[in-house]
């Protein structure tokens, strides 16, 4: 039963997938109901496995199959692992798919032809993702690692007609990989010395006290780059913003709540190996807090909405790796399944914005009337000050639970202030833009879509809000942190008073600058100082380093060897030998003069001389 | 002897040729029609094989072998291992579906068909046969067709590339039959049976150091070896899709595998002392092609220099000397073949409709093709080995092998890896997404029955990739054995 | 010196200077007539080597049919045939360069080669004898002369025969 | 001298000489076929020269001088029909022009 219910937790979606890729021409009109009804599936056999396990906490249910036999003595395998962690985020992916295929029934409604590919593509997605969060291996955690990033690859190109989107996907799948290189070879080097890659084996005492120390730090950094590429932390975070290019959805789902959260998940899987090495923290810690500022700075200056949340993601996913970091996996975890729901929560909204007034920019927005659309704008609110980490929505408990995990460190801690007043700057900045600098709409006539339609873009909008609300309290006190327990049972989640204080004080204080800045204009703030803007505007030069410093460099290698091979191998040495025996061919072919009498002096001569010498 | 169901596989593309020689020019269909059902049978045989095949036992099976010249020690002598069995059955899916891709051939149906098939048999011969004098005749037998084929059929820059190709073959053999002819008389083996070399010969190491890089560099020339795989990619881009099918996906492992069944299985102290020697060209190879593919213009070049860059792993997997190595080197072979295969279908299918192949001119086909894009994009993904698909545990067990015995080498892999996926997501941008030409409004995709030639290719690729156990219970017990007995 | 001798001398002169003539004169008709002379010369030593048959041979076959077939060849052909190219000096320099190097070389050999001469001196040179080992034990070459000659002639018939057809 | 051997030799060796002389310097074809008749018979000579001073068997010679007069004939007929080919060619019978060989 339990092995059944497995497979229906993570064939599902892959059934799906295959469906819809085989249905015939007419049928593909059924791809979103295929999709949505087997990502739900998902979710219900998720969670009916939960209601059968509850004790799931205490002894994690597992089973494997050899997938690959290397030689003799070392096997790869397959295999679920089913424990509170992966509960969790089976939760969370299967409930955010599912919120966003249902979103993408009304977005996606004028594709036509390209939404079977869609379904099909999110379908593949979900499979991978499920996967990837059931695994109980390294190996199929980068197996299934690799194919989310393929199926992201492809959502972002989804408008292949778009140069843009190709190229951001093309950005996001190669960066992405730079970054699996080093997953790939720690794979490589765990297989080597000690030959069991489940999680339970590699992160128990035994293995850690079989692993030298600085092998350990060597893995888990190459597992980390991975990481970096994967939950776009900085330097290669460079994919995320431009991978905004694919459907709005898409973002949704893969972008803010999913695969971008899978670095935190693999780390918090692995939380014993990265724990056993000071400096892999270190570098987390340090790493975290520099993506989690870049993210933030850069998003108070953007435009597009979509930008401003991918950067927001960013930001949000160096918060999340500085709770791993500083040593608290709840912390991390607790603030992934918050981020998940108002994140994606925060898309879909953007989304219905998108899909409504057919532009990105939020100037644009507000100009064509944003404040008609009440709904939206209330789950963007409420999206909004979850993220700000504003009391009592989910963003502020998560937030806070990092805030107490980094307060023994107090250069983190003063970082991660101040990454939270620019999130809430730029947070009331949209909002203050959506609303208040909104004009009244023009009295033209309002398409109406129909009533499905609404509803298929309401119900995921107002679900998530609720969601959100939910999972945040899910952690406090009042619900005696039913969440974090789930998480991890050694949580204890107390939240100093102080630290909320100063928590929502900054966030208060980045409310109203954004107030002074966007509503009053009383006072420049200080991100609007010329220097400090432009190195914004060039995104820290990130971009620039990889595209044109090393990308180019890569570019100029490999076209000086092409030139080398066109010229030095096949020019110099292959057609250079074919060219000096056409040349001493055509030297040997004067000898053959075409007279006979030549010929016959020559036979003459060497036949004497040969016969001269020759008798004595 | 039962039924020597090895000949019968060699015999089937010979009798199609014969059958082929004696229809009239004008009935192409018929042509067709034989190659085919001749490749099907071929197929199926070697599926039986396949299926008969016991690869717990790491002994030779189905062995056939009759006395032809036994004063020299030349013997018509098949059989088959774990080593081979894959090869033949791969062999047989290639000309297969090569057959279904040239199904709209028009120009001298008749003598490109005959000739593609006495290609394939000596492609078959070679991995088949167990007696050097043999390997070298099927080699030769495989080569020569070879350059009518693109000389006649091909496409850009066709007789420079046909006539580089066979020199460089031509060459690669006479190093090795130079070798085997030393083995015959200055080693004093005085027999060409390899079997019998194996069993009965100790050579000198001086010798065996020699003979071991003489073999490896005159395989390597087929194999693509760096530096000598400069007529891989002009070769490809020259050849009719048939062709290049045949010649990157089966022709090129042929190298490879004589480099594993003659020269380690003879030589395998000198394979040790050479080793870093050869897994520093692999690495070349790999970091060299795939660096060099990112500059191809020509959507074949880049296909082209891609092979290079995976032969490198196949050629790496051997360096390593392991188990693991090893068996990645073959699945490697396997799983290449299959997918540049499919890869040379769906350009030769692009360039049969668009008549360009350069980037500048392609765009947007996606449009207009989904269904050969897919597939193209199959491919590509195979190569730059996506989990799922058949490259990618080849190479993850070559990686792994090589991080042990060479670090840099299998560093250099892994870099490989994300410059593959730099140049095929590139290719596959500059060729099928963004705007679609103007000049291509009128393109087709491929048909019902184009698209079961191509499927065929691609179910492997997934099936493999799903289920790699597949192909490595094939081969593991005899690399176990061969290793663990130093060969 | 005896008559012999004397006889030798004389017929040798005349042989290599007609020989000389044969090869040196610019009108092939001269070279066609020294050469009649030459063999005449040559007919004589076969004599003197006593082979009368030989003799008789060489003066019918060669002097009565060869050199009157080259004569005729000549008086045949038109008269451009003909054509009388200047004298290529150095090239006459290096033949003559040439045959005297093989000159030496032949009498390196001849002086140098230790001839074991033959203890039988009674001479059976006659016609009879002649004739009975060609029909007895070298029937073969005969036979095969004989063909190669029928073969000759045919050959040399299809291949003058004028092709009007094939223009 | 009559009587000696090498007088015989030196005669045809001189003969030979002067045929390989024409046969390298004459650029007319019919020059040149004379030439060769003038080897020949130093050929022919030197048979001779033998059969009679050396070799025990006296038929020999002759029979073999008797295949070098018939060969000679059929060599001539040949040569000459094949002069007349070349010359209906390229009008000419100069073998200098006869050159299509060239590399």
């Amino acid at each position: 039963m339990e092995l059944f219910l497995i497979f229906t937790i993570v064939g599902s979606p892959l059934i799906a997938f295959l469906m819809i890729a085989l249905l015939p021409h007419r049928l593909k009109r059924i791809a979103p109901l295929l999709s949505i009804s087997f990502i739900f599936l998902s979710f219900l056999s998720s969670l009916l496995f939960f209601l059968k396990h509850p004790q799931i906490q205490e002894t994690p249910f597992e089973v494997q199959w050899t997938w690959l036999q290397a030689n003799r003595n070392l096997s790869f395998n397959v295999g679920f692992l089913m424990d509170r962690l992966n509960l969790l985020m089976l939760f969370v992916v299967s409930l955010v798919s599912f919120f966003v295929q249902v979103f993408s029934v009304a977005y996606m409604a004028d594709e036509g032809r390209g939404q079977s590919r869609y379904f099909a593509f999110l379908s593949l997605f979900s499979f991978a993702m499920i996967n990837l969060v059931a695994s109980n291996n390294l190996l199929q955690t980068f197996i299934f690692w690799e194919l989310v990033g393929l199926a992201s690859y492809l959502l972002i190109g989804f408008w292949y007609q778009k140069p843009s989107a190709t190229e951001a996907s093309r950005k996001a799948f190669v960066v992405t990989r730079l970054g699996d290189l080093g997953f790939y070879l720690a794979v490589a080097l765990l297989t080597l010395h000690l030959g069991n890659l489940n999680f339970s084996a590699l992160n128990s005492p035994e293995a850690i006290q079989s692993l030298s120390g600085g092998m350990i730090t060597l893995v888990t950094l190459l597992i980390f780059t991975g990481v970096m590429g994967k939950s776009a932390q900085f330097p290669l975070h460079i994919w995320l913003p431009d991978a905004m290019e694919g459907p709005t959805p898409v973002s949704a789902l893969i972008h803010s709540a999913t695969m971008v959260a899978a670095g935190v998940f693999l780390t918090a899987r692995n939380y014993a190996l990265f724990s056993a090495s000071s400096i892999s923290m270190e570098t987390i810690l340090i790493f975290g807090t520099l993506t989690a500022f870049v993210g933030a700075t850069l998003a108070t200056i953007q435009n597009d909405i979509k930008k401003i949340l991918a950067y927001s993601t960013i930001s949000q996913l160096g918060m999340m790796m500085m709770a791993l970091g500083a040593g608290s996996f709840e912390a991390g975890m607790f603030h992934l399944t918050t981020h998940a729901f108002f994140k994606s929560l925060l898309f879909l909204a953007s989304g219905a914005l998108i899909h409504h007034f057919h532009t990105n920019d939020i100037w644009e927005m507000a100009q064509k009337g944003s404040r008609s659309q009440v709904l939206t704008l209330l789950v963007i609110a409420v999206g909004g000050l979850s993220l700000a980490g504003i009391f009592p929505f989910a963003g502020f408990w998560s937030k806070d639970l990092i805030l107490e995990a980094l307060e023994h460190k107090p250069v983190f801690h003063a970082a991660a202030l101040l990454v939270s007043f620019f999130t809430s700057y730029y947070v009331f900045r949209l909002l203050f833009i959506l609303y208040f600098r909104s004009e009244t709409p023009h009295a033209h006539e309002e398409h109406h879509e129909s009533s499905l339609l609404t509803f298929c873009m309401n119900f995921p909008l107002i679900s998530l809000a609720v969601g959100s609300l939910i999972v945040g309290f899910m952690g406090t006190d009042l619900m005696h942190h039913k969440l974090l327990k789930f998480i991890s049972p050694e949580a204890e989640g107390k939240l100093s008073i102080e630290l909320m204080m100063t928590g929502t004080g900054i966030a208060v204080l980045g409310l109203a600058v954004a107030y002074w800045n966007y509503l009053k204009r009383k006072i420049q703030p200080p991100i609007t100082a010329t220097g400090f803007r432009r190195v914004l505007e060039k995104k820290y030069f990130m971009d620039d380093l990889f595209e044109k410093v090393f990308g180019r460099m890569v570019l100029a290698f490999s076209a000086f060897l092409n030139w080398f091979d066109k010229q030095m191998v096949n020019g110099k040495m292959v057609n250079g030998t074919a060219w000096s025996t056409l040349r001493l061919g055509a030297l040997l072919t004067k000898v053959q003069s075409g007279e006979l009498q030549d010929y016959l002096m020559i036979v003459f001569v060497i036949a004497s001389a040969v016969i001269y010498f020759l008798v004595k | 002897m039962h039924f020597g169901i090895l000949t019968s596989i060699l015999l089937c593309p010979v009798i199609g040729m014969i059958l082929i020689l004696f229809t009239p020019r004008k009935s192409e269909q018929a042509i067709k029609i034989i190659s085919l059902i001749v490749s099907g049978i071929s197929v199926f045989l070697s599926f039986i094989a396949y299926n008969r095949f016991d690869p717990s036992n790491v002994l030779l099976q189905m062995e056939e072998k009759i006395s032809w010249l036994p004063q020299y020690g030349i013997n018509y002598w098949n059989g088959v291992d774990g080593l081979n069995i894959g090869m033949i059955l791969l062999t047989s899916i290639v000309i297969f579906t090569g057959v279904i891709v040239s199904w709209k051939l028009n120009y001298r149906v008749k003598e490109f068909f005959a000739l593609l098939l006495f290609l394939v048999t000596g492609v078959f011969g070679v991995f088949m046969t167990l007696n050097l004098f043999f390997f070298f005749l099927f080699y030769e037998v495989a080569v020569l067709p070879m350059y009518l084929l693109i000389a006649i059929w091909g496409s850009t820059n066709k007789e420079y590339a046909a006539l580089k190709l066979t020199i460089y073959l031509l060459l690669g053999s006479a190093f090795m039959f130079a070798i085997f002819l030393a083995i015959y008389s200055l080693a004093g083996a005085h027999t060409f049976d390899l079997m019998t070399i194996k069993d009965k010969v100790t050579f000198d190491p001086a010798f065996q150091k020699i003979a071991y890089i003489g073999l490896f560099l005159g395989c390597g020339v087929l194999a693509g070896c760096w530096p000598f795989h400069v007529w891989s990619p002009d070769g490809h881009v020259a050849a009719p899709t048939a062709v290049s099918m045949l010649h990157a996906g089966v022709l090129m492992k042929l190298g490879a595998y004589g480099i594993i069944r003659v020269a380690l299985f003879l030589f395998p102290q000198a394979a040790q002392a050479w080793a870093p020697f050869t897994a520093t060209l692999a690495t070349f190879n790999i970091l060299y092609g795939a660096l060099v593919a990112t500059q191809q213009r020509d959507l074949k070049y880049v296909i082209g220099y891609s092979s290079v860059s995976h032969m490198g792993i196949v050629l790496l997997g051997i360096s390593t000397l392991t188990v693991t190595g090893l068996n990645g080197a073959l699945f490697q072979m396997f799983s290449h073949g299959i997918m540049t295969a499919l890869f040379f279908a769906c350009v030769g299918h692009i360039y049969d409709e668009c008549h360009t192949r350069f980037f500048d001119e392609l765009g947007g086909l996606a449009h207009k093709i989904p269904i050969l894009s897919t597939f193209f994009i199959i491919a590509g993904l195979t190569g730059l080995g996506l989990p799922g698909l058949s490259g990618f545990p080849s190479e993850l067990l070559v990686l792994i092998a090589a991080i042990k015995t060479y670090p840099i080498s299998g560093i250099a892999t892994a870099i490989g890896v994300v410059v593959t996926t730099f140049y095929v997501v590139s290719a596959i941008m500059k060729a099928f997404y963004g705007p679609l030409n103007k000049n291509f409004e009128h393109i087709k995709d491929i048909d019902l029955w184009q698209y079961f030639g191509r499927g065929i290719l691609v179910a492997f690729l997934i099936i493999l990739g799903v289920w790699p156990k597949l192909f490595l219970n094939l081969v593991n017990p005899i690399t176990t054995y061969l290793l663990l007995k130093g060969f | 010196m005896t008559l012999q001798n004397l006889i030798f001398i004389i017929l040798s002169v005349t042989t290599l200077a007609a020989a000389v003539m044969a090869v040196s004169f610019k009108k092939v008709i001269y070279n066609a007539f020294s050469l009649m002379l030459c063999l005449g010369g040559i007919a004589g030593i076969f004599f003197l080597l006593s082979s009368e048959f030989l003799a008789v041979m060489e003066i019918i076959v060669y002097v009565g049919a060869i050199a009157i077939a080259i004569i005729f060849a000549i008086m045949f052909s038109p008269p451009h045939f003909m054509h009388q190219p200047e004298r290529n000096w150095p090239k006459t320099v290096r033949s003559i360069a040439i045959s005297a190097f093989f000159f030496a070389t032949l009498y390196k050999v001849l002086t140098t080669t230790p001839w074991g001469m033959s203890t039988t001196q009674e001479a059976d040179f006659s016609i009879q004898h002649l004739g009975k080992i060609l029909l007895g034990i070298y029937t073969l070459p005969f036979e095969v002369i004989s063909i190669i000659l029928f073969i000759a002639i045919l050959g040399a018939l299809l291949m003058a025969r004028k092709r009007e057809a094939h223009e | 001298m009559s009587e000696s051997l090498i007088a015989y030799l030196l005669l045809s060796g001189t003969l030979a000489a002067i045929g390989v002389y024409g046969f390298l310097e004459r650029r007319n074809l019919i020059g040149i076929l004379i030439s060769i008749e003038l080897i020949l018979n130093a050929a022919s000579i030197n048979f001779l020269a033998f059969n009679k001073f050396v070799s025990p068997d006296k038929g020999l010679g002759q029979a073999i001088v008797l295949l070098i007069i018939g060969l000679a004939a059929a060599e001539a007929t040949l040569a000459l029909s094949i002069i007349l080919v070349l010359y209906r060619g390229m009008t000419s019978i100069n073998i200098e022009e006869a050159n299509h060989l060239k590399g």
